[in-house]
């Protein structure tokens, strides 16, 4: 349960075992969201730098977790995810404008400036409202799940956290209670070797992360989460005996967060140099491009030419997400509840008021 | 109308409510195969089967956490959390997520969860097993408390939660479970969340008393009414949004209000009341809003008489207001 | 780790191999001690059934647990109980005056009355406040210890809890600390089968409670819970152990409450009688009695002459703790804080006035 | 006296406190490699080694529960949790454990833990880096809450906490971290745990603000003064036990008070200021008690700036009571 799958190997070929056999319009597909992602990241650090944007967390360096899980999931499924797995909602079809406007938190974000930055969601894809409060979610997507398989639904849901997760208490019930109740949920976590500051050997004294599913009666599985295909791989079989009720599974996909935690930290208080120039050499995109060339599927022109689409892309949504005016201020006071009750409504009156 | 106990009316409102929509799933520790610890969700189990009643590991933020993922995904879970003493395991995943999945997500999901939870003193249940703990949920915005006193309240009210578009706490004074009766309307019955109830009328002190101090209220009314003093009792069986209209009709009229209430007195929801009637009956009141309640200590086994509070140091608020 | 360790092997011996060799003094005290707690048990349901205490929660069936692991603790160890584990206390030396002046929560009560019955506690023999939410004393017991290894102490703490509290954060939280802190804790979880009327087999998927300690990187064991030898030979080990700096150990000592959960509890709902009468077969304090007549330590007359001793020891301690007064009326108001501030000071003396 | 910011000043508390008493203990998440994410506790760890200054894993609950275990067994431990929005999966703890081991023990065993955590407003952190949950614990029998709004106030309670015998709740007004500034003695300097400070007096109207609202509240009484009306400030740094005799003694005076705070209004600790002053201050207020506070929903992001109180809405309500 401690070593890892792999796809890509040191080579750029495939391992023909673990291959998960794409379409090349797939693998192009992912490649491209990868740019894409990796794109959007650059700018909204870049935006913050400048001030235009509070704060940002940034997948750099996980580009293959979420991409490559993000394209396993089918219609139907359930997201609940982690602030570093927009990389999903970009793969699920997620417009750009959505995301760009979630960090923006004026009136092109769909949910009103509610929350801080990379906070998004989508119900369009069924992609659940992000939480600051770790990995609150993962019991929440055994209870969608199990909703779905007592209805009959060939549906799963999939959990996306991170190694430090792994010690909340919500860990902890979530997975028991998918073992027990056997829903079809994957728990997807993202070990990127650090929880802000503090690296996974002080988190925990297990051998591995995915060694904590025999805690709970169920498979764990590591994944290189630098090699998409095998993310692609390992989260599409898991979510497949999901659905075919064969139960959960928890994926322990081995990576590494490239940049800061978020934009408010300083990682080089914590890590060496040396630790992430090792790490930018595993980079999952050059990776991954170094895959495609040698299948014939891109060349030097063509990653560049990727390369541009995305921050192009990235380029016109920001502009048309900036030309959106601020949230209306009575937005303050809507959607606590399903109707305004009376103190919210004489609040706001009187802030309206004294406002005059 | 049929007579019904408090424990009878809400475990018909849960009967009806499962046979209405297949929607709605219990769950909790010991709810399926027992019947639950108070009995309940007798024969619930047995009936709607073991997917809809389910007997959950012991884990109170896994329970809300989950209920609130079914709901997500369009169930009606009503939870069951054994005694209120133990809802704080879960109070994350009610504050962070129950409270705030509409608010943050600007309605695109919500989380219709009803939480039920046995609450209160009166069983010699020491520490923790007699907490009243509805002012830490009524001081979390997005969440709707309710509290009721009699059968027809709880079958009605736990009806509107259920059928409701907003995450409800639904306490349940245990100490009356078994011991009041009163007629329950059979079938379908609602009662409106945030109406209160006017459990007596009077014109001279307004007495507002929830759970099972409703009923100590009306028996202190009763002394007081033997010394000339006529209270009016409302019990606001909702909580949170709290119908202040009511109260402060009222208390415009009596001039005095007294408040009454199990928790502990320290910025216990008596606190809110009392801060809203002086803000908005200032010039008709004659006397400052009292305030009976529980000791700002934890709730002893022991003493639990001398902690809870009965119709006679209500009765000695009720005069002290009257003789201010 | 699924395997179960035992000492008294059916024939009534002791396997040589896993025997902890205790002298036949400690031998006939674990006897007297099992047959003492067997009579307070019996004795504190029936006070409660004639309406003299209030409640009481009782461990018929698993005296060889707490017994056996109390016998295995030595002066300057942390004791973190569960309601279940007043056999610790009467090892420990606890007078039987303390246990049952909390149940009756009268001045013989040196808790002054504060908590329900079966919530006790003995600052004397470091014997921690039993507290009713499951599991909260886990990570206690992980702090205590952290405590005393920071001052080079040679001692250990002992955690004992249920196999429903397995299922909390708090087993969790407190099986992880452990586990990165390396403290010197033993956790002891008697796993009866039931979280009062929830199975184990829906209270977890994982083939074993101890296989779980996997998830945190020490050591999970399995031994028999009705076996008094067994469980001393276990826990002595792994106390051994972490007072040398050795670590934490998971202990799941399998076992059966052969009564009610408590005395509200109503076990014929959820058990049949087939099963209770199987365990009643193992019965630890029966079992026990075979293996130390076919030693030659007792015969039929000493074992009643153990039983009837332990009952008239019960006997007269009730007698001197029914005697005493109700808890004085003004102890409501102290241990609140250190001092009693000013609003608590109000509160008693409004009360006081008001009664006269 | 030098000058410090309320950051330097905490910080300075907790070095002096390790320094001199080898039982205190710090531990959270990134408090130690990383001196955590404010840098509270930047170099502790090279100075006292990681057994004393320990980076935990992420789990509040096991935090707060460890600390308790260590405070049991002799040490004073100090707990960090990252944000006060974080501190409830450490409620169970706080609640049933922190907040109870000396009652339930009578006396056996007691938890000094100090429990230190960031509050408030004012960073643009949205719902779950800006609560202000002191209601919570205020309503919790058993704990001290602190709420330090000056540099010298911070380091003067914080020392006064950890060497104490009852745990506390020491929120601090993450907002005011590097925004004030003020003269803070050097050594050993204690603030008395349930002393109120008086930070402006004035005749007309009481003014009662806690953490980064007392400076709102005195630019308020500043804007209040250019208009005539003088207003008396109290900030009560030790929020309960409180000291309510400076504040009934003050209102006694000026007949008229305002309460302001972050935290959401209902059920908010002002209610309990509210309930408190008209109960003792009834025939001397010349207006209601009125709140000015945080709006009844979840901390929003964007309109951060419209839902924290600010001098003119508090100038609004004092102006009201004015010419009530
Ligand atoms: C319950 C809780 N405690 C503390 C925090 C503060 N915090 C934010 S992210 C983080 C680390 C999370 O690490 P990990 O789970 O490994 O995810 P990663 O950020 O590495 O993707 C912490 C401690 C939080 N958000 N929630
Ligand atoms: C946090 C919490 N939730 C629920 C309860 C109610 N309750 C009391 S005992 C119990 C079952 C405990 O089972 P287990 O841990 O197996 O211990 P046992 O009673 O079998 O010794 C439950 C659910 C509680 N005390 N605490
Ligand atoms: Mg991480
Ligand atoms: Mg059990």
């Amino acid at each position: 349960m401690d070593s890892m799958i792999s796809v890509i190997r040191p080579d750029g070929t495939a391992d023909p075992e673990q291959d998960p056999g794409l379409p090349e319009e797939d693998l192009l597909l992912l490649y491209r969201k990868m740019a894409l992602l990796r794109a959007f990241d650059e700018k909204a650090i870049a935006l913050q730098r400048a001030g235009r944007i509070g704060f940002f967390v940034p997948s750099a360096g996980q580009e293959a977790c979420s991409v490559g899980a993000g394209h396993a999931l089918r219609d139907g499924d359930w997201i609940f995810p982690s602030y570093r797995d927009h990389g999903m909602a970009l793969m699920r079809g997620c417009p750009l404008e959505t995301l760009l406007g979630q960090i923006y938190g004026n009136a092109a974000d769909p949910t009103r400036g509610r929350q801080m930055p990379s906070h998004w969601c989508d119900r369009s894809i069924r992609l659940v409202s992000v939480s600051s409060p770790v990995a609150t979610q993962l019991p929440q997507a055994v209870g969608a799940a199990y909703a779905a398989k007592l209805r009959g639904e060939k549906v799963a849901s999939i959990a996306s956290f991170g190694d430090g997760g792994t010690s909340t208490g919500e860990f902890h019930a979530a997975m028991n209670f998918a073992g027990v109740f056997e829903t079809p949920t994957v728990f997807f976590c993202e070990n990127n070797q650090y929880a802000i500051s503090v690296p996974v050997s002080r988190q925990t004294a297990a051998s591995s992360l995915a060694v904590k599913a025999q805690a709970y009666g169920f498979r764990g599985i590591r994944v290189d989460g630098n090699d998409v295909l095998a993310v692609r791989k390992v989260v599409g079989d898991a979510l497949a005996r999901a659905r075919d009720g064969k139960g959960p599974t928890l994926i322990e996909a081995l990576t590494y967060r490239i940049g800061p935690h978020s934009t408010s930290d300083d990682p080089t208080i914590y890590r060496s140099a040396e630790e992430v120039a090792a790490w930018r050499e595993k980079d999952p995109i050059r990776r991954f491009a170094a895959f495609l060339s040698g299948r014939g599927l891109m060349d030097d022109a063509s990653i560049d030419a990727a390369a541009a689409e995305a921050k192009e892309a990235v380029r016109k949504a920001v502009e048309v997400v900036e030309a959106a005016p601020p949230v209306p201020f009575e937005s303050l006071f809507e959607d606590v509840y399903a109707e305004l009750p009376w103190h919210l409504a004489e609040a706001r009156d009187a802030l309206l008021a004294g406002k005059e | 109308m049929p007579q019904a106990t408090l424990l009878q009316a809400i475990h018909d409102a849960l009967l009806e409510g499962m046979a209405r929509d297949p929607r709605v799933i219990l769950l909790g520790e010991d709810v399926g195969r027992e019947g639950g610890v108070f009995r309940m969700t007798q024969g619930l189990m047995r009936r709607f089967g073991q997917e809809r009643v389910i007997d959950t590991p012991l884990n109170e933020g896994g329970i809300i956490g989950m209920a609130i993922g079914m709901a997500l995904n369009g169930m009606r879970p009503v939870v069951e959390i054994e005694f209120a003493d133990f809802i704080y395991p879960a109070f994350d995943q009610i504050v962070s997520e129950l409270a705030k999945m509409r608010y943050r997500s600007a309605g695109q999901f919500t989380a219709p969860v009803v939480v039920r939870t046995p609450s209160g003193g009166g069983i010699k249940g020491g520490h923790y097993h007699s907490q009243s703990p509805e002012a830490y949920f009524v001081h979390t915005s997005g969440l709707t408390v309710v509290m009721p006193s009699t059968p027809a309240d709880a079958k009605g009210l736990l009806a509107s939660a259920m059928g409701g578009e907003d995450p409800v706490i639904f306490l349940e004074p245990k100490a009356l479970y078994r011991t009041v009766r009163g007629e329950v309307p059979e079938g379908e019955h609602r009662v409106p969340i945030g109406e209160a109830r006017i459990a007596r009328s009077g014109d001279d002190l307004t007495l507002v008393a929830w759970g099972a101090m409703a009923p100590v209220a009306e028996k202190a009314a009763g002394l007081a009414a033997a010394e000339g003093v006529s209270v009016e009792v409302i019990d606001p069986r909702t909580l949170w949004p709290l119908d202040i209209g009511t109260i402060v009709g009222s208390v415009n009229r009596t001039g005095r209000a007294v408040i009454l209430h199990e928790a502990p007195r320290s910025c216990g929801f008596g606190a809110e009341v009392a801060a809203l009637i002086q803000e908005r009956c200032f010039l008709h009141l004659k006397a400052p809003v009292y305030r009976v309640a529980g000791f700002d200590t934890p709730f002893p086994y022991a003493l639990e008489k001398s902690y809870l509070p009965d119709p006679r140091r209500v009765l000695a608020a009720v005069r002290a207001a009257m003789a201010f």
